[in-house]
Parts: C-alpha cells; structure tokens; sequence
C-alpha cells in the first residue's frame, strides 16, 4: 500500500509554476531519491508533502490522509512525517540532547524520563552517544546533522524526508551522515531523499526520480535509470554531476 | 449633579495654581501655599468634606474642569465672556489688576506705546485676551506655557515686559528686589473668581453662600491681610 | 461631545505653526546633520582629546530629557550672560540634540567602510579629506541613511516641546487654540495628525533624496 | 519670603526623581507587556493583525510624544474616563515605548534564520510552542542590549509629563526654579539627576551588546 | 640603474619583529615576484615600500628618494608607485570611468576631458573598454581587478605593487588579470607582485623572492631558482604549493 502518493500537483509562487502536475507514489520502507537541475523544484515538492507550502492543485495523501498546509495539518503531519534541512536548523540554545527531547515532551507529552531514553538511543543510533550535553555550536557539520537526523528520529515518523542534507558538509564529513542513512534504510524507514550523491542513489535507493521544469521527467528502478536513462535532458544532467 | 457628588464621596477636588504667588506657590517641601489654597481649605472646611488639592497651570485648569477631574478652580481665574460660555463662576472671592510691568528701562506708560515691543505673557490667562484684544498689532506678544516660565523669562531677561496681574509684580519684586518691575500701566480690574463646570446651579448657589459669608464673617478680609497685607479694597464683591 | 467646528477660525495659527515647524526642522535637520558629521569623524579620526570631548558631548546629550536642554539653553544661560531668542536657542537645542544622535550613527557609517578603500585612496595620492569627501562619504551614508531618516522624524516630532518657551510652532499652535476655545482634544487630535503627516512626508522626502544620493545602488 | 537653601533644592529634586523612576518603570514595564503582545501578533501570519500592529506603529511613532501626553490626558476624560495625570503619562508613555520595542524586536527576531521556525514546525510544535521554546530564547540574548539602550529613551520621556502637570523630576525643576529663580544652578541639577540616572543604563546597553556580539 | 631599493628594513608590530632586515634592489623594468609561507611578511614589505606602513630601522628609497610614512610623503609617493589589493578596493559609488579619473583630476589637477581620454585609454589596455558607465558592483570579480589595474595605471606610476591580486578570484577569471600583468611587463613596466601563481612567477617573472620568517630567504632567476632550490625551506614551500 502507499504512504505517501502525490496525484496531479500543481504549485503557484504568485504567476510562477513551480509544480506542473506531479505524480509521485512512496510505498512504506521504500528509499526515493529526487535529483534534477538547480531550481526544478525538488524543495518545493518535498516542502508540500510536508505542508510547509501550499499547492493549488491536485492532492496530496499521507497514509491515506489529506495534506494541506493548514497550522494543525501541519502538526498531525508532523507526527508522521520527519524533515531533515540542508542547513541542520538545530536549536543553538538548546544542547544535543535537548534539542532531541523538545518536541517528544512538549508535542507527544512524553515524560522528561522518557524523552530522555529515546534521545540517548537516536544519539547512538547516529554514532554520537558522548555528545548529549554539548551545544550544537561545538560540533561539526556532519555531526549536527546527525543530530538532527536523531531529532527528526525522535519523533517516530513514518517517513523521513531530506533535503540535500550533505549539501553543506565537507567532504570528509559527508560519509558519516550517509552512513547513517544507509543504515535507517537497511532498517525498513521510508525516505524521500532530494540529492546529488548519485552513488548513494544508485546504491542505497530503490527508486530515483528525476525532476525538470516543475515535472517529474523521469523514474524508475536506481541502478537502471543511472545508468540507461532515456530522455536527453536526464543524459545531460547525470553528465554535468559526474 | 456634583454637589451631591461631593457630599457622597465626603471629597472635594480642588485645582488651585502652584506657580502664581500670592495665590498659589510652593514652599521647600514643594506644597502649594496662597490665597487660593487657603480659600479651598475654607470651603472644603465650610462643607464639611475632605479636601483634595490639585496642582494645576493656566494652560490647564479650564480643561481639567471640563473633563470633570476637579469640582471648583480656585486659581486666580478673570471672567471674560468668552469664558463665561465655557464654564460658570462664582462671586469674587479675591481683588486683582492685571497690568503690564516692566524693567525700569522701557518706556512704556499706556497701551498704545507697546507697538514694536515684546511682552511676555502666560497662555491663555485673562492678560493673554486682554493684550491680544487691545493692544497695537506690532507687539509681539510671546506666550510661555504657564505662569513659571512667563516668570523666569522674565527674571532672565528673555522678556522686558509681561503683563500679569499687580500681586504677582510685587511677589517678584519681594524676591528678586534687582530685578524689580515696576508698574507700566493697569490693563484690567479683574477680581479673582471660583470656576465650575456649566449647569451645576445647586453647587453654584452653595458656594456664592460661602463665599457671601466669608466676605461678612471677615474671613476673606483676613486672608488678604494675610498674603497681601492689605485689606480688600472698598465696596469688594459689592 | 466633540466638535472640529470651532478650529476653523483658527486655521491659519495651525498653518503658521506648521510652517515655523516644517521650517525649524528643515534647519535644524541641515545644521544637525552637519554637526553630526563633523563630530563622527574627530571621533573616528581626530586624535584622543577630540575624541574624547566628543564622546562628552555625545554622552551628555543622549542622558539627558530634550526638554531641560532647552530650558538650561534658554533659562539657564542668561544668567552667565548668554541671551539667546527663543527661535535662537530652539535651533541651537534641536542642532546639538540631533548633532549628538546623529555622531553615533554616522559614526557607524565610517566604520563600516573597509580599511582597504582609505588605503586605495591614499596609494592614488588623495589627501585625508579628500578620502573622506570624495571616497568615504557616499556609501558610509547609504549605509545608515535609514537610521539617520529615523532620527531626523524624531528630532521633528521632539521639536514639539519647544512651544514650551513660546516659539509659535505646531504644538503652540495648539496650546493656543484651545486656550482660546477650550477645545483641548479636537485641537490636540488635529495637531497630531498634522505631526503625523509631516512624519510620513519626511520620510517620503528623505527617501527620494537618497535616490538620489544614492543612485550608484539603483543600477541594479 | 521662604528661602532655598542648595540642600532644599537638592533634596526636593531627588525626591520628584523617585517619581521620574517610578513612571519610567511602570512604563517601561507596560511598554513591555504590550510590546510582547503586538510582537506575537505581528508573528502570526494573519496579515489583518500585521496590519494593525504596522498603524500602531505608525501612530505612535509619528507624534510626538507630547502630543501623546496631552491626547491621553484630555482625551480619556472626554471619553468620560477619569483619568489622572500618572495614569495619563504611564498611558501615553506606554504606548510610545510599546511602538518602539515591537520595531526593536522584529529586527531582532528577523535575525534569527527563518529554518528555526520550518525545523520546529516540522517537529509538530505550535506557534505558541515556538514562540516560547525556539524564538524567545534566542531573540532575548539578541535584543536585550538594543531594549536597555532604549530604556533611556523612557527616562527621558517621562520629563514631559511636566507638560500635564505631574511633578516628575523636570516639573520639579521648573516650580523650583521659578521658586528660588536660579536656572541655571536648578536646571544643571536637574540635568545631572537625569545623567545619573541614565548614564548607567546605556553603559550597561553598550557592554552588554559587546558581550552578546563576542559569544555569537 | 636601481629603482626601489631596500636597505636592512627592520618592521615591527608592537613587539612582533616582522621584517628582520630586508634587502632588496629593484632595477627598472625588472618584473619581480615575492613568494611565501603566509605570515612571513610579503605584505608588510609592500606596504613600507608604497609608504602605508612605519618601518623602524634601515632604508628605503625610491628612484634615489627616502621613502618614509608621513602622509605626505605617501602623496608623493603615489605619484610613482600603483598598488594594487587583493580584495580590488574600488569605489562603490563611482562608476568604472570615474573610479579611473577621480585621482587624476584632484590628485593630478587635470581637465575632466584629459582625465576621460586617460582613462578610456586604460580602460582599453585592460580589455574593458565597455565598460566605462558600469558601477563596480555589476562587474566580476576579474573585471574588477583590471579596472584597479587601469586606475593605477591612470597615475603614470614608475613601479606597479600587486599583493595576491589573483587570490580572491574565481579560477576562470584568473587568467584575464594575469594576461594584463604580462602585457604591462612586455612594455616594460616595473612590478614587484606577491603571488601564488608560480607558473607566472617563472614564466613572466625576471627574479623570484622568496621570504620566510621575515627575511629575504632566497633570490635569483625565476626559473632557476624555482626549479633547483637551494635551501630546504623553499623546496618544501613549493612542494606545498605546487
Ligand atoms: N518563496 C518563493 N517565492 C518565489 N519563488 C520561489 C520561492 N521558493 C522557491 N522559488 C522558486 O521556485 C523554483 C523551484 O525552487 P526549489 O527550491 O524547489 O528548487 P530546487 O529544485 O530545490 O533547487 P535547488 O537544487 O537549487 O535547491 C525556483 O525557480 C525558485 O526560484
Ligand atoms: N596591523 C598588524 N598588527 C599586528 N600584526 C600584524 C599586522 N599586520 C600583519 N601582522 C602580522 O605580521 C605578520 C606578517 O603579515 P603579512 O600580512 O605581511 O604576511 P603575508 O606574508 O602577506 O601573509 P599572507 O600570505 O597571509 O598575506 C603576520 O604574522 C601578521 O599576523
Ligand atoms: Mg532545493
Ligand atoms: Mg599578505
């Protein structure tokens, strides 16, 4: 069955279309790698699943349900739905662990106690079990963006989107942060992932989905796609990243 | 109706001037003191009530009648005309002459010769009309804000001449003998009255009653004695 | 309760007093700005004595209430001699309190300007002010055009106390009317959206200035 | 006669400045609570509200404060509110010193980068959540050096309640003055008293910028 | 004949010795490169001959003339020696034309006209021609540097100082400055450059400097010396750069 479907979504910013018309299925423990060129609305896309934008057209369900943008959409959404940023977006005045506590206890109403084993247990799962109390300042890039893997974790979500989450990182850092997707991935989660590691997509991905001018171009299996696509625009696009 | 008012809340507001000796000034502990204070105290004492001293300016004290934040003003308040339909008064309860005063060495002896002069005058006081109504077009007439700053223009020497009411002259002359105005010319007699709110006949009545006593009983004589050592003039209030 | 009718007799003293305020700003805005120019860069430039006494000057100013400025200027200095109008000493008020604000802010706008610009004037043999006229000047402006805009309204809107020693501006206008008629709020209310509309007109006015001042960044 | 002594001067005058200290508090603490309200209103994104909050600015940024003072004092009691002139001047300064914060704060709050509040809505948190456990904790440090420098300017304002007759510091000044006819001692006094008074506050303004601007 | 020389200049930072007695002698037309380990004081050496920095002890001289700090020696200085920056340092405000002809007209005392026809000329030598009306900001980061080259140019300098002015470039854009800097040194113009470029170094340079520690470590014929090094310090900084 499908968990997250997309059925003839249009997206405005003002005259501007954005999204013209996409039609997109996720199944459950599926991973979904969205490349395509800069401005192709890869973001876009990701941020209407998730209710940060509106749409204008089309529909979007989540486990069945409907998704708008609407505040108290957003927050049933988000109980289902993780986002992780290119930029981390981690709390600079919170520390590791209670920028991962925050949301279970004030949005799930966990208790602190509890709150606390689940961040202690995300934090490992990511690799940084030992940085609990420090302040996300005194990380590096790929460690607060584990952080906000753990963060987005914490709240149990069906599906996990990404947003060129290693876009910002060195690149010895990025390793880290991939290695932790892999292994979600490994572990059943869905994830939606916007990227330009076409390795991992072709590795770890089951489906990639190449967006162009506001359409989803082109998509299928990984490894087939990557490497035999068939429109011309998607040719010239893996030929500018490789 | 604020009579009764008064009666209920066994309180009467009083809005009496802090910067206008004799009829109202302030001590060191920055009380106000005069005339006008002690004829609040008189009736306040006379009605039986608590008084409420309120520290006004001339530039204020109509409006904080209007708005109903006092009952009576006690303040040195002229009757014009003008006025008259704006507020109600009561009888006279003190003597005063506006005039215009002046260093020694102006020239000035009537109204005519004030033409290309400044006069220093405090806003919207009786003077202020009178000087506005009569007087030659050239003078410039600089308003201050309240009898204060009409005061200290002067004492400075931003102004040469002001016109405001004899007592006030000689208050001056009693504290700054060197600066000492001297008398230019009398602009007005203008006896002081008590002003009320418009339609308040019953308070009206109650006070012109105090008042009328006051004058026979004596009282009013001894607060002249008092502040300007002089006895009220013949047939006052008469 | 509230009548507007009984203003109209008096709408010329409301016109004077809005000229003499339009008029008292425009001077004081030009003699300001230039006093406050001058100070900012003895503080960023001179030596330690003028900066410090510039920094005296700036302090003293900004710690203390517009309006005892104003009575100290008037009432105060008389009596070491120093008699000025009251026009005389309102502009000279309004100068030093907007010179005062207006060194912090242009102050800034020096020291936003990077060291490398003063440099490159200096290898291209121009004299210190000539840097500073020619080189410094124009963006370190831009840059806090909008904090200076902000200023100046304040100073205008501020110049209403100075009805207080009976310069005949707006806000004596005002007094005046509604001594004379008593209408204290109508008189009051129209006087404040008079201020109100020469706040919107001078930012307006403020703003096409700087378009043209700074017509380098349009191109964009 | 009555004679002033320098020490009756003195004495009088610091006794008026607990009022001018008083007001300034009572104002500067209802200037904040309105701030805060007009701020959290301007943050939703109903554009009804940011436009209300925008005139408000407006209004009472473009008058002048004294005419703020005159309006509320006169004004209320025409409205058949009894007002007196305290009240009067905590209003107008309230008013005045909220219209300025909520300008204060949004230029702080707009430094915080818009993905705290994507990242926290994500997290399912509601607007009153963010405000409380992602915004305000932050926007604080930012704005409390720019809030303290502004409490100066409340101070200050309070001088003009003397315009409707409360005895504040400045009123104080004029009535002794007018008493002692020394302006120029009275109104240096005067000065000072406010120097003292506001000197430490923008000191503590500058060095706490200083101090929040290293620790970024 | 030499044109800049250098005698035992001793520089310091409060107590930090950062010259530790240069010597150096520049002849006319000579193209002279100076390269370094950062820190080890090429700037600063720069900057005292162009007069922007206090030296301490030795001398400098300039075409025969002591070179020392005061303001207005640095004003007779600018009428023969051009300094170029690293971060371009043009007028924001003033167009490209204007940047070019401010200095002659105030500093030189020449008509508006004659300045114009100067610097149109400059302008064209850099390969900028176009762009007299632009503003600085809507040129590139190379188009920038040529207009500082041609308003340096536009003083008439006998010796042209260029501190990393290839530094803060995009390396697409690189080559145009460099292409300039060779014309000026085949017309014989005097230029004494900091740079990393060390094929420029050797190809177009007459003499290599190379500082370190504060010192004059090594000199002498660009292509030798960059190719047999004689001390260990300069093998390894080229092995570093290279
Ligand atoms: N808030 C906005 N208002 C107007 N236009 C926008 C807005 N956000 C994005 N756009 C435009 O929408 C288009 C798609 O943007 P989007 O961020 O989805 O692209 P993208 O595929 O994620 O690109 P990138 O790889 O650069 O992140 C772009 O042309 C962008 O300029
Ligand atoms: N104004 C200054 N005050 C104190 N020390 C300074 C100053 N300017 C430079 N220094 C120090 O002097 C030393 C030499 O600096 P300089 O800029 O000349 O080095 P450089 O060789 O040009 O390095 P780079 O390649 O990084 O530009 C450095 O250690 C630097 O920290
Ligand atoms: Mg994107
Ligand atoms: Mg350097």
């Amino acid at each position: 069955m499908s968990l997250v479907n997309l059925h003839q979504v249009h997206k405005y910013y003002g005259d501007f279309h954005v999204l013209k018309g996409i039609d997109l299925d996720v199944k459950a423990g599926e991973v979904v790698s969205i490349i395509g060129k800069s401005g192709s609305g890869k973001s876009t896309l990701l941020r209407c699943v998730n209710g940060l934008e509106e749409y204008q057209k089309g529909g979007i369900t989540l486990d069945g349900k409907e998704v708008t943008s609407e505040d108290i959409q957003v927050r049933r959404l988000a109980l289902s739905v993780g986002m992780i940023f290119q930029s981390f977006n981690l709390f600079p005045h919170l520390t590791v662990g209670e920028n991962i506590m925050l949301a279970p206890t004030i949005v799930l109403n966990k208790s602190k106690a509890e709150a606390k084993t689940i961040a202690e247990e995300m934090l490992e799962k990511v690799g940084l079990g030992d940085k609990f109390d420090r302040y996300p300042e005194k990380l590096s890039g790929g460690q607060q963006q584990r952080v906000a893997i753990a963060r987005a974790l914490a709240m149990s979500p069906k599906v996990l989107l990404c947003d060129e989450i290693t876009s910002a990182l060195d690149p010895e850092l990025v390793g880290d942060v991939l290695k932790v997707l892999e292994q979600l991935a490994a572990e059943g989660m869905t994830l939606i992932l916007v990227t330009h590691e076409m390795n991992f997509a072709r590795d770890v991905g089951d489906r990639v989905v190449f967006m162009h001018e506001g359409k989803v171009w082109e998509e299928g299996n990984s490894k087939k796609l990557l490497s035999e696509p068939e429109t011309e625009e998607l040719r010239q696009f893996i030929g500018a990243v490789l | 109706d604020v009579l009764q008012d008064i009666q209920d809340r066994k309180e009467i507001r009083i809005a009496v001037p802090q910067d206008f000796p004799p009829f109202g000034s302030v001590g060191p502990d920055l009380k106000p003191q005069g005339i006008d204070v002690d004829m609040a105290n008189y009736i306040a004492d006379q009605l039986d009530v608590d008084l409420k001293i309120v520290p006004v300016t001339s530039a204020n004290r109509i409006p904080y009648l209007q708005t109903k934040k006092v009952d009576l003003v006690i303040s040195s308040l002229g009757k014009n005309p003008e006025r008259e339909k704006a507020i109600d008064f009561t009888t006279p309860y003190a003597p005063f002459f506006l005039g215009v005063f002046g260093e020694s060495s102006v020239d000035v002896t009537k109204m005519a010769d004030l033409a290309g002069k400044t006069v220093g005058v405090t806003r919207g006081s009786v003077e202020d009309l009178e000087l506005e109504k009569y007087a030659p077009k050239s003078l410039n007439v600089r308003r201050f804000e309240d009898n204060n700053t009409t005061l200290t223009a002067y004492l400075t020497g931003q102004v040469k001449l002001i016109a405001t009411g004899n007592l006030v002259a000689t208050e001056i002359a009693k504290r700054q003998p060197q600066r000492a105005p001297e008398t230019k010319f009398l602009l007005k007699d203008s006896p002081c009255y008590i002003g009320l709110a418009e339609g308040e006949a019953a308070l009206q009545s109650k006070i012109n009653g105090i008042i009328s006593t006051a004058l026979e009983n004596g009282t009013l004589n001894d607060i002249s004695m008092k502040w300007l050592k002089a006895p009220l003039p013949k047939g006052f209030g008469a | 309760m509230l009548y507007f009718g009984d203003l109209l007799p008096y709408s010329d003293v409301f016109f004077g007093g809005l000229m003499t305020t339009v008029e008292l700003t425009v001077l004081t805005t030009l003699l300001g700005v230039a006093l406050g120019t001058l100070c900012a860069v003895l503080r960023q430039y001179g030596g330690a004595s003028p900066r410090r006494i510039v920094a005296s000057y700036v302090e003293l100013i900004r710690n203390t209430p517009f309006i005892v400025q104003l009575f100290f200027i008037f009432f105060g200095l008389p009596s070491i001699g120093v008699m000025l109008t009251p026009w005389q000493a309102s502009v000279i008020a309004l100068t030093i309190n907007l010179g005062a604000y207006s060194t912090e802010i242009i102050r800034a706008g020096l020291g936003s300007i990077p060291k490398g610009q003063v440099e490159a004037a200096k290898v291209l043999g121009m004299t210190f002010r000539q840097t500073l006229t020619r080189v410094i000047f124009v963006p370190a402006f831009e840059k806090i055009y909008p904090a200076l805009t902000s200023q100046c309204i304040i100073v205008m809107l501020g110049s209403a106390v100075i009805s207080q020693i009976s310069v005949e501006e707006l806000t004596y206008a005002a007094n005046l009317v509604q001594s004379r008629n008593f209408r204290a709020f109508e008189s009051y209310l129209v006087t404040a959206l008079l201020y109100l509309g020469l706040a919107m007109i001078m930012r307006y006015v403020f703003k096409l200035i700087g378009k043209r001042l700074f017509s380098f960044r349009e191109s964009s | 006669m009555i004679e002033f002594s320098n020490y009756d001067i003195i004495r009088n005058l610091i006794f008026a400045a607990q009022w001018t200290v008083l007001l300034s508090l009572v104002a500067f603490i209802g200037g904040t609570l309105v701030a805060l309200v007009l701020t959290a209103l301007r943050l939703t994104r109903n554009s009804i509200l940011q436009k209300l909050v925008a005139v408000y600015i407006e209004l009472f940024q473009g008058t002048p404060l004294l005419m703020q003072m005159f309006l509320c004092f006169f004004g209320v009691s025409l409205l058949g509110y009894e007002i007196s002139a305290w009240s009067a001047a905590i209003l107008a300064l309230t008013l005045f010193t909220s219209a300025f914060l909520v300008e204060i704060w949004r230029g702080c709050i707009d430094t915080l980068p818009k993905g705290q509040w994507e990242a926290s809505r994500c997290l399912g948190m509601s607007f009153l959540q963010i405000l409380r456990y992602i915004i305000l904790p932050q926007a604080l440090r930012v704005a409390i050096a720019p809030t303290v420098g502004f409490s100066v300017q409340v101070v200050k304002g309070t001088a003009l309640a003397s315009v409707i007759g409360f005895v504040e510091l400045t009123k104080a000044g004029t009535m002794l003055n007018n008493a002692t006819f020394e302006p120029f001692k009275v109104f240096a006094m005067v000065a000072v008293i406010y120097f003292l008074l506001c000197y430490p506050l923008s000191l503590s303004s500058k060095i706490l910028e200083k101090k929040f601007n290293v620790s970024r």
